[in-house]
């Protein structure tokens, strides 16, 4: 009880009962997984990134270990929005959910985010999506673009809008700020890093994709700080990413400036339990330093 | 997290087993140490990966029982001794380890895990075997097994049909405590209910699209059970509260289908 | 003997007894660093980036442990390089050396060069400083400035010019495009990856510059991919580097299309004996692969 | 790896030596298991990160002897009861360990590390001290090294000058094998040179700008040498070959600076 109120966190309207969110990719490719997932702990479950139409996603192998975390190419597997809002009408889930959209250009983005809405608690528009016109650079990379969909998709919908960045660019902040002024309620740092795994046996590349994005450990320091440059860069809430996966990272990414943080890649290393152990841990903290979650939150920029 | 980093090896050797099943023969040490019912993803270089079964261990070498299906698998039959395969695993939870008479019930390349189970404890405890299959040809490892009963499709050989004639038959005969299966879902979920008919004991091995092996990705979900780390072996208590066991499963891209 | 003929390379021109090379800002602050680098069996060393003036660098601490790697802030100490060139001129060195410089502008660039030009064999621009009209962007982010540096330092200088990459961009290969049309003799890829640790028993950022580069395994794969990508897009050798630690490391960046490999953060991981013994794992693949070593290189994209 | 990662520790308590040293008590297992020599980077949180010997060991608590020189030792300084520091180490590798008859030379807060090795092995082996200062009330640990022979640079105790003078004197009069000694490094050449004539072994610890600590940056080499992973004792034989030791050293921007 005591532990419960103490991890309550308020972020862009939303309430949740701690500041753990399942990051978008992992799991969430059906309601039952996402229910999985509020019932071992987190405050909030992100979806599958969902696009207009069903994909089957990148040709296998879809993921590698590396050294200190995974390269994925899923390649954006989905059932298409439709199909997955229909289904997500039908559960009733015990944490916040986040829809996570990605799409070509901003009327896909708003169409996407039209069918969803009515399902979900908060949008997520993963914008890492490579943009079709010149292929390699994300949309993501582009703040014109980032602009565009972001304040497209704010206008259609009435439920705090998240964009989610990608640390694959020379500024994050740029970035950040393009998705503030477009009226975002919030932002999520950071996507995985572009990455590559060749097998000496075969010299070929592993993924089907042949390369993919990095996450886990190895990305910690560049997420803490990417958060850490836009707390100081934006006003608007940031919701944390990237390998987190003790207490001591958790922590980290807060003091760093997040309000909120995702959890993917730990799911893999300790297993569905690292909610309630990331929790329990920053209870204690919280209980040893005397501190609540919202002190801690930017704490760093104190020094 | 030694065994998720994929492990290059040489194929040993290559055997027809039925016109659409090969086994493979390969030298890993870390799956021959597995447990019968746990899974290995294994990468055919130049095509996918898939997640097979290990069905039977030979000092330091495992047997792999590929059923010829789909891009994969074709590609797969055309490799050759010496051809090159990446493994990592295994993954999962295997069989609870038979103590107490038990019967096996496979259908198909499902009866690959049971093989395996066989190996390592008929000597130990009292086993008996069921296998189906589409037809004759297409039985599994009948020799080694040795099965009670068997049934095929087309009735080519032993009974017309599923393997649940043959399996209510041979609960109603011998004393089993626990059943063992592994095989097309319908199979399974028919398996399912004659135990609980029976009041017998369940160990299942599940089938889903797994597409990472290590419990992110959600391709391989059933309800909020990842049967690549959850499972793929599962206990009757746990198949009770599956809504989608037997009825849904899902497609490359998530989307729900009837089984 | 065998082993000898077997690692030697031709980098630009350059003849290198096997193709590993110390990276840049490890043990390169003197000559008599490089030189013990040499003997230890490096191809090829780099020395630490030399400016304009001498710099006393970042307060301390200036290097941060973090999973799979190392956060460093060193500030690019350096003597300045009059006083580094004049110290290097008394030494012979066995091994080819690469000059690595850092600067504001062209013009700063090109007196560096001009300085440090008849003591080395190379040059390497470090194109990572953040450059001064716009802070937190860096040089190496803004392909006409790239081109106008290079071309600058190429036309002054008549010895090979590397240019080394930062990977803190959205598309890599547009940067090393902007190099190779300046006239760059090749491409070094990649610097550390801008990333943060906040201690959470005290709440402070660790390093006294706050923020540093992160190296070592933890990038291997972002750097495996730059390498890759920057194979397909140029026609000039590559220098890999990032996270090169084992020998699979070594012929994964290989196959992935680097020429050569600089080596840095290993050093500290596995010590001085890593160029031996990286040369003799990659000697024995050589032979039990029955390739020689310009086969491997690229080899993945076959594929 | 593990001990790379720095440890957050609270000052257990604080206690004047010299009006310019103070020992700080810490807890911290892995340096209280570090061999004497060994040294630490500690992190004083707002301000620096330097490197200090361990001066001795209680249990899993060390004493860390710190003299004020310039703004990170000042703020050290400052420091009370219960203020936290970073540690991390132990690095690089410590005095042999004295099994014959030997001498420590220790000079100013270079006697810290020699503290520890009297500590450890006082009882295994005779071990006797010679200590110098700049003046009577910089001697540091007299009370528990009961120096043979004391020397201040003004005079005020001991014999007037460096502790070379007393050194000689004690050489000549008793039997000793091997030599350790740390201090300035005009003050190790000095002993270096001693010991060559008098052809004794000698362990030196030797001094440098340490930046990482980890073998990586080059802030502490001399010739090809990194004091933090190659020493920062160091025996005869790698003395001999230096060209660097005793002449020059270097600043923080690594510009070559006459000692
Ligand atoms: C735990 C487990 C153990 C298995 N053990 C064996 C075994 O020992 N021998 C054997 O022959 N087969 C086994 N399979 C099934 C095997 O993985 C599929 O037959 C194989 O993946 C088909 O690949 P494909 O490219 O040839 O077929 P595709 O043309 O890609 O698809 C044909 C069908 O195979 C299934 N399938 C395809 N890809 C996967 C995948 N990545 N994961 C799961 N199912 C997939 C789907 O149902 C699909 O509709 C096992 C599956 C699981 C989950
Ligand atoms: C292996 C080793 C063990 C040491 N053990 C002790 C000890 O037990 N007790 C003790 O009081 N001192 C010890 N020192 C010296 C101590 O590190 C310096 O006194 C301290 O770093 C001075 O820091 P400052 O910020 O106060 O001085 P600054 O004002 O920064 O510099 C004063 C002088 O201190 C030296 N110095 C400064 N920073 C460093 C650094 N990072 N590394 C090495 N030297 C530096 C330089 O000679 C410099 O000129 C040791 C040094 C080494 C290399
Ligand atoms: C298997 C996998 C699939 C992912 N799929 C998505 C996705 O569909 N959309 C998205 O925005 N991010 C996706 N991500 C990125 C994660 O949401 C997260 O930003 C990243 O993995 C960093 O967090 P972590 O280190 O905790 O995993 C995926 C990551 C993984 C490992
Ligand atoms: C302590 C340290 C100092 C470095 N200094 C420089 C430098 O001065 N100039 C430069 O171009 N790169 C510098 N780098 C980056 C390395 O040269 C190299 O690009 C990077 O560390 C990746 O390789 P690694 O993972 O093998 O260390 C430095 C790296 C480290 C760890
Ligand atoms: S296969 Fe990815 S979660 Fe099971
Ligand atoms: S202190 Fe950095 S190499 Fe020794």
């Amino acid at each position: 009880m005591a532990e419960k109120k103490l991890l309550e966190v308020e972020l862009a309207g939303l309430k949740m009962a701690n500041p753990l969110i399942l990051a978008s990719g992992i799991m969430g490719t059906t309601p039952g997984g996402l229910n999985r997932v509020a019932r071992e702990g987190a405050g909030g479950v992100t979806t599958k990134s969902l696009g207009p139409e069903p994909r089957e996603g990148h040709p296998a192998p879809n993921v590698v270990k590396v050294t200190a975390g995974y390269l994925n190419a899923m390649g954006l597997p989905n059932p298409g929005v439709e199909e997955f809002a229909s289904e997500l009408k039908e559960v009733e889930l015990e944490a916040a959910v986040f829809g996570s959209i990605f799409a070509h250009n901003d009327d896909e983005f708003r169409r996407v985010a039209r069918v969803l809405e009515p399902t979900v608690d908060a949008l997520e528009l993963n914008l890492s999506c490579p943009h079709a016109e010149s292929l390699g650079a994300a949309i993501g990379a582009r703040p014109p673009l980032v602009e565009e969909i972001v304040s497209a998709v704010v206008r259609e919908v009435n439920i705090p809008v998240f964009a989610k960045l990608t640390p694959n660019v020379s500024d994050i902040t740029e970035i950040g700020r393009a998705a503030e002024l477009a009226g975002a309620d919030g932002v999520v740092a950071i996507n995985t890093l572009p990455g590559m795994s060749i097998d000496v046996g075969t010299r070929r590349p592993i993924l089907g994709n042949k390369s993919g994005g990095l996450s886990g450990p190895a990305i910690h320091p560049v997420a803490v700080k990417s958060v850490y440059d836009l707390y100081e860069a934006l006003s608007i809430p940031i919701i944390g990413a990237g390998g987190i996966e003790s207490g001591e990272d958790l922590v980290e990414t807060l003091l760093a400036g997040a309000n909120a943080c995702q959890v993917g890649t730990a799911i893999a290393d300790t297993g569905m339990s690292v909610f309630r152990e990331l929790n329990s841990w920053l209870a204690d903290y919280l209980d040893s330093h005397q501190m609540g979650l919202s002190e801690l939150i930017g704490a760093a920029h104190d020094y | 997290m030694g065994k998720d980093k994929i492990r290059i090896r040489k194929i040993e050797s290559v055997k027809d087993e039925t016109p659409t099943i090969k086994t493979f023969k390969v030298f890993d040490p870390p799956s021959a140490k597995s447990d019968p019912g746990q899974f290995l993803m294994v990468w055919v270089p130049g095509s996918g990966e898939i997640p097979l079964a290990v069905s039977a261990v030979h000092d330091d070498y495992i047997d792999l029982a590929v059923k010829r299906r789909g891009s994969t698998t074709k590609y797969f039959h055309e490799l050759e001794e010496n051809d090159k395969l990446g493994i990592r695993g295994p993954y999962g939870n295997g069989f609870k380890k038979p103590t107490e008479p038990s019967l096996l019930v496979g259908g198909g390349y499902g009866i690959a895990p049971l093989r395996f189970l066989h190996q390592k404890y008929a000597e130990q405890a009292q086993i008996h075997v069921v296998a189906g299959a589409s037809t004759e040809q297409e039985l599994l490892f009948l020799a080694e097994l040795d099965p009670v009963a068997v049934s095929t499709e087309d009735g080519s050989r032993g009974i017309e049909g599923t393997v649940l004639a043959p399996m209510r038959e041979v609960l109603s005969e011998v004393e089993v405590k626990t059943v063992y299966t592994s095989g097309p879902e319908k199979m399974v979920r028919g398996v399912y209910d004659i135990c609980i008919n029976k009041e017998v004991k369940l160990e299942a091995s599940l089938e889903r699209i797994m597409k990472c092996g290590v419990g992110l990705c959600g391709s391989c979900l059933i309800d909020g059970f990842r049967v690549c780390q959850d499972g793929p072996v599962v206990g009757l208590d746990q198949l009770k509260e599956f809504e989608e066991f037997g009825v849904w499963e899902r497609s490359f891209s998530g989307r729900k289908e009837r089984i």
